[in-house]
């Protein structure tokens, strides 16, 4: 084997590596057949009504992504609380904690085997930002998931509480809709104000 | 118990300094082995394996434990000047990662060990050695340890 | 799929990738499987690499307070415990009981929160999806309790140098007295839908046995250990942080199966309750925490100390060269000694079995990989 | 030679639930040339020419009445069905192309999901183990057993209440030996490989 050679610096890594393949690129926006584009508000009201998210936990923002799907912050609420392990039958992915230079092929990969229409939500600063990790001597961690990949919402907190989930589906729901709430049922209870 | 396994680790030739429950051998490589059987004699369970960038090359440094007794044994090694070193692997299998997590840390080589790949640095970055200093910052073995060598010989108590 | 080279002995590689339910996180398993049988198992580690050694040795020694929930987020505070004991030993601080005990609290009822968590997850491994339900509803309940004494949900700021960093008051105490109350009316529960349950138990009864040399030749530690019957818990070895004044017992299993691992976790979260309790009815006065130097600089040399974690033995090693960043801190991860006997112990077994033995080694994967 | 299992409600005797018919039709390359009608304990079944308009009797113990069945409807009725059957299948799909937003799907997308990681080598050339293979044909057992349970009900249609479903229980119980069977010989029962064989592990999953 050949002897290490001494390095001039401790880790000359770039400060943020960024993964083989270059960001998935969100192609132009997909167009209906023409009849049914006056359906479309229908369909986006059943898609937004109905993201089932892919189970995607990376580190301590899973936990927190579980405390949302359980029975006191209860996801299933506004729709999303099928947990599909499977990306063929999600149509939401929440990247839940940190992506580092090992894992982001993988979770490129896991994008482009989701069906269209997809949407992402970065959960946690590590997914938005690169979180604590990000830094000076940074040589693993990808700093923000959306060099990866095209993300919709991004949720702030490390950990970030179920509520600020809650909120980021409302906001996914509001970005595929147009309103806040799209089916009345739905209305947050104690009646905040719309945005 | 410890004291039984400190004569015995005396006896193969460690520089056996304790204190309360911990014990600090600094051995050669050569007597390496021969350490480590004694505490795998004595029952002991492999607890870290790691390295410490010197300017005097890698110090390698385990720790093993009894599971019924605060008894614990750091025993720290040179790893040879080219970086290479002995696995004990065969001894304590529990070691295996940590001596590959140290390869990937700081590119030291263990002889017979049974796989040595990267554990946790992808393959573009198997030869990255994150944990090594940069040298203006190492540190001679020597303002590493403790400031009042207190006398080797000391009995445990 | 299969390697083609394969086909003439009916061997398939398969991935249980790292994006998969029953790893619980980003753990690779490069599977060779005959039919549902594992025949060879490669564990690939480092999708949950985030440098918290390469951050130690780049930060102040109090920095490293913000790593240490964000290791083992599951259970973190044990971790924030034993490197605040570890900096207190190495600048001889003198620690306040009522720190002290604030501490214990604090870190028992992260164990039991860390414990419900497992037991939910273990159990949705096995296809049982109510359990975690209830498991989670105990877990909110201690999970408030910690939010409202360190101020966060999961990643606790509450070890610091010398002492936690808030006191509880008077109401707080009420709340983790009926913690306590409300969690050992709920164990009935957990005994009528698990413990009695005739599926859990063929499930489990006789799967992934560890044997105790074997266990302690990996270096297993914490319930993985104690269930192969070695009652090995450093709150007991080598009591640190005021836990010998706490009297409570170890509990062990006997064939270090599955449900063995499973009843001495639920044993521990009993026992954990009646520390909580004993800590609370002795709670001293005076202050939380000690008069500390702003800028921690410990004398040259290595001090080490052992804690023990929801999941096993948390050392902290840490080498000082007199300057205020740590020269070398090494953090043991009890779960990589768990999961290093994954593979001799699961050649042979069926699929199915696999799953339920690598539920129930309890791996936060980041934490292996730190 | 078509089956088609179908329900007509008997005119002359209402108060009798639907009883289910089979209408075998022999048919050549042009028409259809005769129809029998299966009916539950009919002593013998008529058959009818198709060319006149012929009416249906059926002639059993139980005092049937005459059914008028004109066989223009008949073949409304039967393309009804049949299409249903097959736009149940064709449908979803069509809808879901329809409404999916079209996107060419790349390359990655197109390989098989296995964790998110490259798969290795192809599933098509892999000789899966016997055992899988024994799980198929106990499948085949149960679905043979279904459709044998469309001319049973329709056999037992006149019997009501506990009879009835004594009866059916009873052919049940008969067809799922094939699964006592099965379980006996030990096709359920996977077969370890020894391990500590360095060579191929045995093959023979019994």
């Amino acid at each position: 084997m050949d002897t290490p050679g001494h390095r001039q610096k401790g880790c000359p890594a770039p400060r943020c590596p960024v993964a083989p393949p270059n960001c998935v690129q969100p192609d132009d926006t997909p167009t209906l057949w023409y009849p049914l584009r006056l359906a479309e508000p229908i369909l986006d009201a059943c898609r937004a009504n109905s993201l089932w998210p892919l189970t995607f936990g990376l580190s301590c923002c899973a936990i927190e992504m579980m405390s949302a799907g359980m029975a006191r912050f209860d996801m299933a609420r506004y729709g999303a609380e099928v947990f599909r392990p499977s990306p063929r039958q999600a149509d939401l992915m929440i990247v839940a904690g940190t992506v580092n230079k090992k894992m982001a092929p993988v979770v490129q990969r896991l994008y482009e085997q989701m069906a269209d229409p997809k949407w992402v939500i970065a959960l946690g600063n590590c997914a938005v930002s690169g979180g604590p990790f990000a830094g000076e001597g940074n040589y693993a961690v990808i700093e923000g998931v959306d060099r990866l990949i095209p993300v919709d919402v991004y949720v702030t907190g490390c950990p970030p509480r179920p509520e600020g989930l809650l909120e980021a589906i409302f906001t996914l729901q509001e970005k595929i809709t147009g309103r806040r709430h799209p089916l009345p049922q739905n209305r947050h209870p104690h009646k905040v104000q719309k945005r | 118990m410890p004291d039984t396994t400190l004569m015995a680790l005396k006896a193969a030739g460690a520089r056996v300094r304790a204190e309360g429950s911990l014990i600090e051998a600094g051995v050669d490589t050569a007597i390496l082995k021969r350490c480590a059987l004694v505490l795998r004699d004595a029952g002991m369970y492999p607890v870290f394996m790691t390295a410490v960038h010197t300017e005097a090359g890698f110090m390698l440094c385990y720790q093993f434990a009894l599971w019924d007794s605060p008894c614990r044994v750091l025993v720290s090694t040179p790893a040879k000047n080219d970086g290479r070193a002995v696995s004990l692997t065969p001894l304590f299998p529990g070691l295996q990662w940590h001596e590959r997590e140290a390869r990937d840390m700081f590119g030291i080589i263990f002889e017979n060990h049974p796989d040595l790949r990267p554990l946790l640095l992808c393959d573009e970055d198997r030869d990255l050695q994150p944990l090594r200093k940069d040298p203006a910052r190492l540190k001679t073995p020597e303002q590493l340890t403790r400031a009042e060598h207190t006398d080797p010989d000391e009995q445990a108590p | 799929m299969n390697g083609s080279q394969d086909t003439r002995t009916f061997r398939m590689h398969l991935n249980l990738g790292p994006q998969h339910p029953s790893t619980h996180g980003v753990l690779q398993l490069e599977l060779e499987m005959y039919g549902e049988y594992v025949l060879g198992i490669d564990p690939v580690l480092g999708y949950g690499h985030r440098m918290h050694e390469k951050m130690a040795e780049q930060r102040p020694w109090q920095a490293f307070f913000a790593n240490t929930p964000r290791i083992d987020y599951a259970c973190g505070l044990p971790h924030g415990h034993c490197y605040a004991l570890m900096l207190e030993q190495a600048l001889q601080i003198e620690v306040p009981p009522r720190a002290l005990a604030l501490r214990i609290i604090a870190s028992e009822l992260n164990r039991i929160a860390s414990h419900l968590l497992w037991v939910g997850a273990f159990l949705l491994d096995l296809g049982a999806f109510t359990p975690i339900l209830y498991c989670f509803d105990d877990r909110e309940q201690a999970v408030d309790i910690l939010e409202h004494m360190t101020g966060s949900r999961l990643t606790h700021p509450y070890m610091c140098l010398g002492g936690v960093t808030g006191d509880i008051d008077e109401e707080t105490v009420v709340n983790i007295r009926a913690f306590i109350r409300r969690m050992r009316s709920r164990f009935q529960i957990y005994e009528r839908l698990v413990t009695n349950n005739v599926i859990f138990i063929m499930r489990t009864r006789g799967v992934g046995v560890i044997a105790a040399d074997m266990a302690r030749a990996y270096g297993a530690t914490g319930p993985v250990l104690r269930g192969s019957g070695l009652s090995c818990d450093i709150r007991t070895v080598a009591p640190y942080g005021g836990y010998d004044g706490y009297a409570f017992e170890v509990p062990t299993g006997e064939r270090g199966d599955c449900l063995d691992r499973y009843r001495v976790r639920m044993e521990e979260m009993r026992q954990s309750l009646n520390i909580i309790g004993q800590a609370l009815e002795r709670l001293p006065g005076g202050p939380v925490r000690a008069e500390v130097p702003r800028k921690a600089a410990p004398p040259p040399g290595q001090y080490s100390c052992s804690v023990e974690g929801a999941r096993g033995d948390v050392t902290y090693w840490a080498v000082s060269d007199g300057s205020d960043t740590p020269y070398r801190l090494k953090i043991r991860s009890p779960c990589m000694g768990n999961l290093s006997l994954l593979p001799k112990l699961c050649r042979g077994m069926a699929l199915a079995d696999l799953i339920a033995t690598l539920g129930s080694l309890d791996l936060v994967i980041p934490e292996i990989d730190r | 030679m078509i089956v088609i299992p179908d329900l007509i409600r008997d005119p002359c005797n209402p108060r009798m639930p639907c009883s289910l018919l089979s209408i075998v039709l022999i048919t050549d390359r042009t028409r259809v040339k005769n129809i029998f009608l299966l009916t539950p304990f009919a002593p013998e079944s008529y058959s009818y020419n198709i060319g006149k308009t012929p009416k249906f009797f059926l002639r059993t113990g139980k005092g049937f009445g005459a059914v008028e069945l004109d066989n223009r409807l008949l073949y409304v009725y039967i393309f009804s069905v049949l299409s249903t059957g097959i736009a149940a299948a064709v449908v979803p799909l069509i809808i879901a192309r329809v409404i999916s937003p079209r996107r060419r799907p790349g390359a990655i997308s197109v390989q098989p999901y296995e964790c998110g990681m490259q798969t290795r080598g192809f599933a098509w050339d892999f000789r899966f183990g016997i055992a899988f293979y024994l799980y198929a044909l106990i499948f085949l057992a149960f679905e043979v057993d279904v459709l044998y349970l469309f001319p049973a009900a329709a056999a037992f249609a006149p019997e009501t209440g506990m009879r009835a479903l004594m009866l059916l229980g009873l052919f049940l119980t008969v067809l799922s030996l094939s699964l006592v069977y099965a379980w006996k010989k030990g096709s359920f029962e996977w077969t370890p490989p020894d391990i500590d064989k360095k060579d191929v592990p045995r093959q023979d999953a019994r």
